[in-house]
């Protein structure tokens, strides 16, 4: 019983976690069919900047917060503009999704090498946001920071949802993913909804950053593991769905979690990316893309 | 009007003499031990390079489980090695390239039901599983993450300057026989019809060429030379470690192709030397190798498509566009 | 030569193409008609396998192929052009015949490679090609694409040749050569099955046509009875005859 | 329709200029040759000035080989070390340079100690003629000790790795130095500290079970193998034992197992310091009745700043660390923390240190630094008292000697430090006579 | 007085081929322009360079004598251009509201925005009834309904439709062609409107161009066009003749 309490707890908290991370690539997988691989830098430098105001300048939480989404957000533009932009007019010449996918990667590892010439090798602590910890059952309990990063990543997903459901620019988000022409043709400046969107997932990812700081610390490769995870839980999510990333977010962390206690912490990626694999491999189809595409 | 099946023109063919001869006698007047590490080294990884290129370049297939496939060969060959030592290593590092290659059709047989994004992400998935599975060193068959226990390797009785001569002669080998294998193939029946398939599978499959039939023999092909590689790895250096599969090497290889140009026979040629010249300049400024590596990645994919061999073709393209523009004029005016 | 009975395929609760009949003979060219969107070219998919059809049956020369591969189709002697001239751009145009010449119907036994290549250079030689074969498809213009298109298909030796609106986008020259071009394969013996836009090409070149709505046929026969047919007026004009001339 | 080409004036000249260039464009396979062409051009300039067999022949500067860990996992790690070898570096330049020669750091960075990355860095420093190598983590093959091996140089590592050592000994080399003892002597050494502080009842166990946690590489595992044989040879019950990969930051799920089994001590045997920092933040939000001990990384300056007052009440240990309150030691700490405005740690950066020091009083008393037999046999002869202890390679595998694991000897044994964390402030728990302070119960034990 | 839209010299295309081929075109104000011309001609093409999906590779186009050849679409759309594009370039998962609420985007307020919804409604019942509804599950009819409904969602200076009779079934495309007559009658904006053939355009037309080839070889008022048995022959094959 107390077991699994604390596995359903751990599943919570690492649920949070990779949602948080997820929920950008989602955004961006979803809307602009760019597979993200610069999001797990995003956190890395969000940690950073979530070090650099809270530990170093003592600034409180919800300025760091806001100081690790505008940085991100102007970061995550700048990605977009080297290693997108150039290719939205080439569209359909290029392989858009797999070479998107390159250039992303490069940039993460761009980023993540001028973070270790800048700030070394070390791992740096980045102060929780909240203090205490809320006890369960038996000893089990949860802290309020991760309790906290379980509400934003839930808030978060539900806001995007309403922004891209209810707002003028959310609904331009998303008529860009489905119709480029037919947005651009109905005057939505493309060029700069992209680096927005960009900026947006990335700035998320960024706050993100500052949560997982505190328990994963700020180094050059901070990203690394969350998005490995983030991969999965977007793959599972069914590649750009919002409540499809939400469930998959819980239900890797809870993975995780059962798997941590009940067969051991070295087969939870094997494990999971086994998942992954099982599901590409026996229903190609279930996710996303039709049968004649995919026959030939 | 030639035939153009990729006619090698004399003056070529002595080029390319030359080149070989060249190669072949280098050694015997460089000695120096580090470049020579380097270079085997280079050439090693040219030969997994070469075999990645088949499967991403020339059948257009987004496969990101090369250095799983490649691993296995190292791993498949080590067990011979260790646990067989009757078995020649040779036959050894032989029997990698087929456990790979089997493998690596066993992993196009899913892969080739996908398209896309998806290709990538289920071979990058069978990549990560590959790797985890070995640091988890299993009932010791990998050594985990410290590495493959030491193995005798192909020439355990030479000393250092005959060892790494040895060793450059065996990899040049088969560099210079995958090379013109890859040329024969890309020419052959198979390589044409790779070609198609990739232009356009749809119309391929409507002139009769199957698909995937073609698609796996190309991860067959290609899954044993990655095999090979791995052995060669494993025997030359004496050890392989899990993190050979891990994220920087796979992007430093897919940089070496990517700016040697995709597809072509002698784009990772170009890019393999390219990248371990840059790498080794850089070697004294260790953080740099990698920013530089995700920037001219980067440079390459947005502003030079094809590579640097495309470059060059797209020039050649344009030369040969004019020639039978040419051809054009010469015909009587249409209608 | 080729037959297909009550070809259905549903796209969700759409009929695309809806239980649609036809036949033709060796040397005998079937016109289908119809306005865009009313399912030619998906008919077209199911006869070649790109579509799996939801019901029907496709006999080639009396043998049932529904259910076999694209690719085994071909071989079979069943060949289509495309809408939108496709070709594997980075092969030459002699590259794209040999690879289809090496599949061509009956090759019997085990690849001769000068045998595929002099019959692709053949197929090149029936559409006036033959002095590009050099030149790697993607510099050919529009209409070398398109007559490649069709030399890959002959090289495969066909018993059927299916062509997709072969003259969409052709000057009216080349529209007359391309004509010309038809006739000569028809006349060799191959049954030919066209879909069109251009209805001067098809009246002048079939023998039978079937008019395609909605998915479904609305009428077969000659392209004089064609022209007369209340139907396919009102198809083409509108139920009130839209105001013509 | 025409047939070939007609072959117009302009028309013939542009084929005949076509066909020029296509053997341009088999230049490209010239490029095998063109890899000799570039690395030869690089040799000739970086190996300037030393390129004859016994080199350095004018005096001058002499060049010090450094492979280590610049980036990748253990750059932190890396980092200390290199600094601990500047440091000495300095001082040598400073007091005159060894044997007329002033030193020259050459850092080349050996990244995750892959074998194909240290067989190319060893060659690259070897070529280079330096004097002497520092390869403070070397790979757990040994697959580039023969580069150095066979030229005899000078080399030094602190893998504390078994293995490495054997290889030494089956070899027979005579340059290789392990720089502090091999990793086996952690599981005894940990079980005798436990033992002191029951004999010294200051701490009772209450059922005599303990959870080992280790890092699925071998060198965590044996660690963990040798406590885990140690302490059941005393009766105890092992009641878990856990392995992770590095990097692994989410503990709760050993967590729950470990409150669960609520034992009496708990042993971490991976080295990592972010790892174990965060392991120790999330133990402590609900802490077991147990005794923490984590291995090495707490010694990294880091842990303490990652896992702030959640370390209070920690013990660690290493089998060579810089010793506290030492008239050696005290120096070398305040020079280090005056230089780079930061702590030595514990351990790495003292090593390098004593190391380097210890070359240069071989090179010197050789009086020719290239003279590598002299000096080995000088090295392997002669003890050496550092910041980190006492040096002794007198014995098989060229390794040091642990004390008290392996001596009661503490003029030449390497002392097995144990430390405990105390209001944020290391103290040396054991061995005398290098204690500063007494063991305490941890804060949730209290 | 400046044309709503001049066309002078234009050429565009794709890659290397060149689909419309020094083509000139003036539309005069609020007036109907049809284009008619076989498939593959290149009249998408023309429509798609003037809004500017596709750069032009030479040649002006003007918009009420203002260049707009060379601007990215967006900003072209933004001066006054609505396209009603071919196959109606639906967002397909989005509702059909959503749909039309696309169409105001560049208009400013909120307000505004659902006035221009209820306007719509009010002209398309048809559409209203499905609003809840993604734009997927729509037949043809009710597709190319919301496309032009979406259209109207904002003022316009010039009306690009492509081909409203495609695919549809003739009861649909009369419900189009109802809604385009209206759309003409009401609006003050300058409509270009192509098709295959003269079938249905005969109520709309003020003037009719005839596409081959890329360019304009014809131009006249409908019924003149339409009467010449030359130009029916020519261009849109015999079976035009047979009603008459």
């Amino acid at each position: 019983m107390t077991d699994a309490v604390a596995i359903l707890a751990n599943g919570v908290v690492y649920g949070s976690i990779y949602g948080l991370v997820a929920i950008g690539m989602t955004l961006i997988y979803g809307t602009l069919r760019i597979l993200d691989m610069s999001q797990g830098s995003m956190v890395m430098v969000g940690g950073y900047v979530g070090w650099w105001a809270l530990a170093t300048h003592g600034v409180n939480a919800v300025l760091a917060l806001v100081a690790a989404f505008v940085f991100t957000f102007a970061l995550g533009t700048a990605t977009e503009l080297v290693s997108v932009q150039p290719l939205i007019a080439r569209r359909n010449e290029v392989d858009f999704e797999l070479v998107t996918f390159i250039t992303t990667f490069a940039v993460a590892i761009f980023l993540t090498n001028v973070a270790l010439q800048h700030f070394g090798p070390f791992q740096q602590n980045v102060p929780t946001i909240v203090s205490g910890n809320l006890k369960l059952y038996h000893g089990v309990s949860i802290s309020y920071h991760e309790l906290t990063m379980a509400v934003i990543s839930v808030v978060l997903m539900i806001g995007l949802g309403l922004f891209l459901a209810r707002t003028r620019w959310g609904l331009a988000v998303r008529a860009v993913a489905q119709d480029l022409d037919a947005a651009r043709s109905l005057a939505v400046p493309v060029t700069r909804l992209y680096p927005l969107t960009m900026g947006l997932a990335s700035a998320l990812a960024g706050v993100g950053g500052v949560f997982l700081g505190a328990l994963y610390f700020a180094s050059p490769t901070a990203g690394d593991l969350p998005l490995l995870f983030a991969l999965i839980v977007v793959v599972l999510g069914g590649l750009g769905s919002l409540t499809g990333t939400l469930y998959a977010a819980y239900l890797v962390g809870m993975t995780q979690s059962f798997c941590e206690v009940e067969i051991g912490t070295t087969w939870t990626l094997p494990i999971l990316y086994g998942a992954i694999l099982a599901i590409l491999v026996f229903r190609p189809y279930g996710l996303k893309g039709s049968p004649s595409e995919a026959r030939l | 009007m030639t035939g153009t099946f990729g006619a090698v023109t004399p003056g070529r063919w002595a080029m390319i003499a030359v080149a070989v001869a060249l190669a072949a006698v280098f050694p015997l007047v460089y000695h120096d031990p580090y470049y020579m590490t380097i270079i085997v080294t280079g050439e090693i990884v040219l030969i997994l390079n070469i075999s990645w290129n088949f499967v991403l370049g020339m059948a257009g297939v987004w496969n990101f489980g090369q250095l799983a496939i490649y691993a296995l060969g190292a791993y498949s060959s080590g067990w011979l090695m260790l646990h067989h030592s009757g078995v020649p290593v040779p036959l050894a590092i032989l029997f990698g390239g087929l456990f790979s290659g089997v493998v690596s059709v066993l992993l196009a047989f899913p892969t080739l039901r996908l398209f896309g994004i998806y290709t990538s992400l289920l071979t990058f998935s069978f990549a990560q599983v590959i790797q985890y599975v070995a640091v988890n060193n299993p009932h010791g068959l990998t050594g985990g993450s410290f590495g493959f226990p030491e193995v005798p390797g192909l020439f355990p009785d030479l000393g250092q300057t005959a060892y790494l001569r040895a060793y450059y002669w065996v990899c040049a080998g088969v560099i210079i026989a995958s090379c013109f294998a890859v040329a024969w193939l890309r020419q052959s029946h198979l390589g044409i019809a790779l070609r198609s398939v990739r232009d356009a599978p749809a119309y391929t499959a409507a002139r009769g060429v199957n698909p995937r039939a073609a698609r796996v023999a190309a991860f067959g092909l290609s899954g044993f030379l990655a095999g090979i590689a791995g052995g060669l790895y494993l025997s030359f250096e004496q050890s392989f470690t899990t993190s050979q599969m891990g994220l920087t090497p796979m992007s430093l290889d897919v940089t070496m192709l990517v700016i040697g140009g995709l597809g072509t026979v002698s784009g990772p040629l170009i890019g393999t030397a390219l990248l371990t010249v840059i790498q080794t300049k850089l070697i004294n400024y260790p953080g740099w190798q990698l920013t530089v590596l995700g920037a001219t990645l980067l440079v390459i994919v947005v502003f030079v498509p094809g590579g640097i061999v495309g470059l060059f073709g797209r020039i050649d393209r344009r030369v040969r566009g004019w020639v039978a523009e040419d051809a054009d004029e010469a015909e009587p005016a249409p209608g | 030569m080729l037959e297909a009975r009550g070809i259905t395929k549903l796209y969700g609760g759409l009929q695309a193409v809806a239980g649609v009949s036809f036949s033709v003979a060796p040397g005998e060219v079937l016109g289908i008609a119809g306005p865009n969107g009313a399912g030619k070219t998906t008919l077209f998919d199911t006869i070649t396998g790109h579509t799996i059809a939801t019901d029907g049956e496709i006999l080639l020369a009396g043998e049932p192929v529904r259910g076999t591969k694209i690719h085994h189709r071909c071989r079979l002697g069943l060949a289509r052009t495309f809408q939108h001239p496709v070709a594997a751009d980075t092969l030459t145009v002699l590259e794209n015949a040999y690879l289809a010449a090496s599949f061509r119907r009956g090759r019997s036994g085990r690849r001769s490679r000068p045998d595929d290549i002099a019959a692709g250079r053949a197929a090149l030689e029936r559409v006036g090609l033959e002095g590009k074969a050099g030149v790697p498809a993607a510099l050919l213009p529009i209409y070398d694409r398109k007559r490649l298109m069709i030399a890959t298909a002959l090289a495969t030796d066909p018993l059927v040749l299916l062509l997709d609106e072969p003259f969409g986008g052709l000057s009216l020259g080349e529209i007359d050569e391309t004509m010309g071009l038809i006739g000569r394969i028809r006349d060799s013996g191959v049954a030919i099955v066209c879909i069109e836009h251009v209805m001067r090409a098809l009246v002048a070149l079939a023998d039978r046509v079937l008019v395609m709505h909605h998915g479904a046929e609305i009428f077969v026969g000659t392209p004089a009875e064609m022209l007369r047919d209340a139907r396919v007026v009102e198809v083409y004009l509108g139920a009130g005859g839209g105001g013509s001339a | 329709m025409s047939e070939a080409p007609s072959g117009g004036r302009r028309g013939m000249s542009r084929k005949s200029f076509l066909q020029g260039t296509a053997g341009a464009g088999a230049a490209g396979l010239v490029i095998g040759g063109g890899i000799g062409y570039g690395v030869g051009n690089s040799s000739g300039s970086s190996s300037s000035g030393s390129s004859g067999g016994g080199g350095g022949k004018k005096k001058g500067t002499l060049k010090i080989g450094s492979a280590s860990p610049i980036t990748g996992p253990y750059a932190g790690d890396g980092q200390q070390m290199i600094r601990g070898q500047e440091l000495a570096i300095d001082e040598l330049n400073e007091g005159g340079g060894v044997a007329g020669y002033q030193l020259e750091l050459v850092k080349l960075d050996s990244k995750d100690q892959s074998p194909d990355v240290m067989k190319t860095v060893l060659q690259n420093l070897v070529s280079q003629n330096v004097a002497a190598v520092f390869m403070p983590f070397c790979s757990y093959t040994s697959v580039e000790f023969p580069i150095v091996a066979a030229k005899k140089v000078p080399t030094f590592h602190v893998n504390t790795w078994h293995g490495n050592v054997d290889w030494v000994a089956q070899h027979n080399a005579t340059n290789i130095f392990e720089g502090d003892p091999s990793e086996l002597s952690y599981g005894a050494g940990i079980v005798s500290v436990l033992g002191s502080l029951m004999d010294a009842k200051t701490w009772t166990p209450r059922n005599k079970t303990t959870y080992i946690v280790s890092s699925n590489d071998p060198y965590s595992l044996n660690i963990a193998k040798s406590y885990q044989s140690s302490i059941t040879k005393l009766g105890w019950k092992v009641v878990g034992f856990d392995q992770f990969t590095v990097p692994q930051a989410n503990w709760g799920g050993v967590l729950v197992k470990i409150r669960d089994a609520n034992p009496d001590v708990i042993v971490f045997s991976d080295y990592a310091a972010g790892d174990e920092a965060a392991f120790i933040k999330q133990f402590a939000q609900n802490p077991t009745q147990s005794i923490v001990y984590q291995q090495y990384a707490p010694s990294i300056p880091q842990y303490l700043q990652l896992a702030g007052s959640a370390a209070n009440g920690v013990i660690w240990s290493t089998v060579v660390g810089i010793l506290q309150n030492d008239p050696i030691a005290d120096p070398f700490n305040e020079k280090f923390t005056s230089k780079y405005g930061a702590s030595a740690g514990f351990s790495n950066a003292g090593d390098q240190y004593d190391l380097m020091k210890i070359w240069a009083q071989a090179a010197g008393f050789a009086g020719d630094p290239y003279n590598f037999d002299k000096i080995n046999a000088y090295i392997k002869a002669t003890p050496y008292r550092g910041v980190c202890g006492a040096y002794s390679f007198n014995h098989t595998g060229l390794t040091c000697i642990p004390y008290p694991d392996d001596t009661p000897d503490p003029s030449i044994g390497m002392p097995h430090l144990t430390f405990q964390i105390q209001n944020g402030k290391q103290v040396a728990i054991s061995p005398e006579p290098y204690t500063t302070g007494k063991f305490q119960l941890p804060p949730w034990l209290q | 007085m400046t044309a709503a839209l001049a066309v002078r010299g234009l050429v565009a295309g794709y890659d290397r081929s060149v689909v419309i081929d020094g083509l000139d075109l003036e539309v005069g104000d609020g007036a109907t322009a049809v284009v008619i011309g076989p498939n593959g001609h290149g009249k998408t093409t023309l429509l798609r360079a003037v809004s500017g999906l596709i750069k032009p590779f030479r040649g002006e186009v003007e918009l009420a004598g203002e260049r707009i050849d060379g601007l990215a679409a967006e900003a072209i759309a933004r001066k006054g251009i609505v396209h009603v594009m071919q196959g109606d370039g639906l967002f397909v998962e989005m509702t059909v509201e959503e749909n039309l609420l696309m169409g105001a985007f560049p208009g400013g307020s909120w307000r505004g925005r659902r006035a221009a919804l209820k306007r719509v409604y009010s002209e398309l019942p048809a559409v209203e009834e499905r609003k809840a509804h993604k734009a997927r599950t729509l037949s043809g009819g009710e597709r190319r309904l919301v496309g032009l409904g979406r259209g109207m969602m904002r003022p316009g200076r010039l009306l690009l439709i492509d081909e409203p009779s495609l695919g549809l079934a003739p009861v649909a495309i009369d419900a189009v062609y109802a809604v385009i007559r209206r759309l003409r009658s009401e609006a003050s904006s300058a409509v270009v409107l192509i098709e295959e053939n003269f079938t249905h355009v005969g109520g709309v037309a003020d003037v009719v161009h005839i596409l081959e080839a890329g360019r304009i070889v014809r131009s006249g008022p409908y019924a003149e066009l339409a009467a010449d048995r030359t130009v029916v022959e020519t261009y849109l094959g015999s079976i035009a003749e047979v009603p008459s």
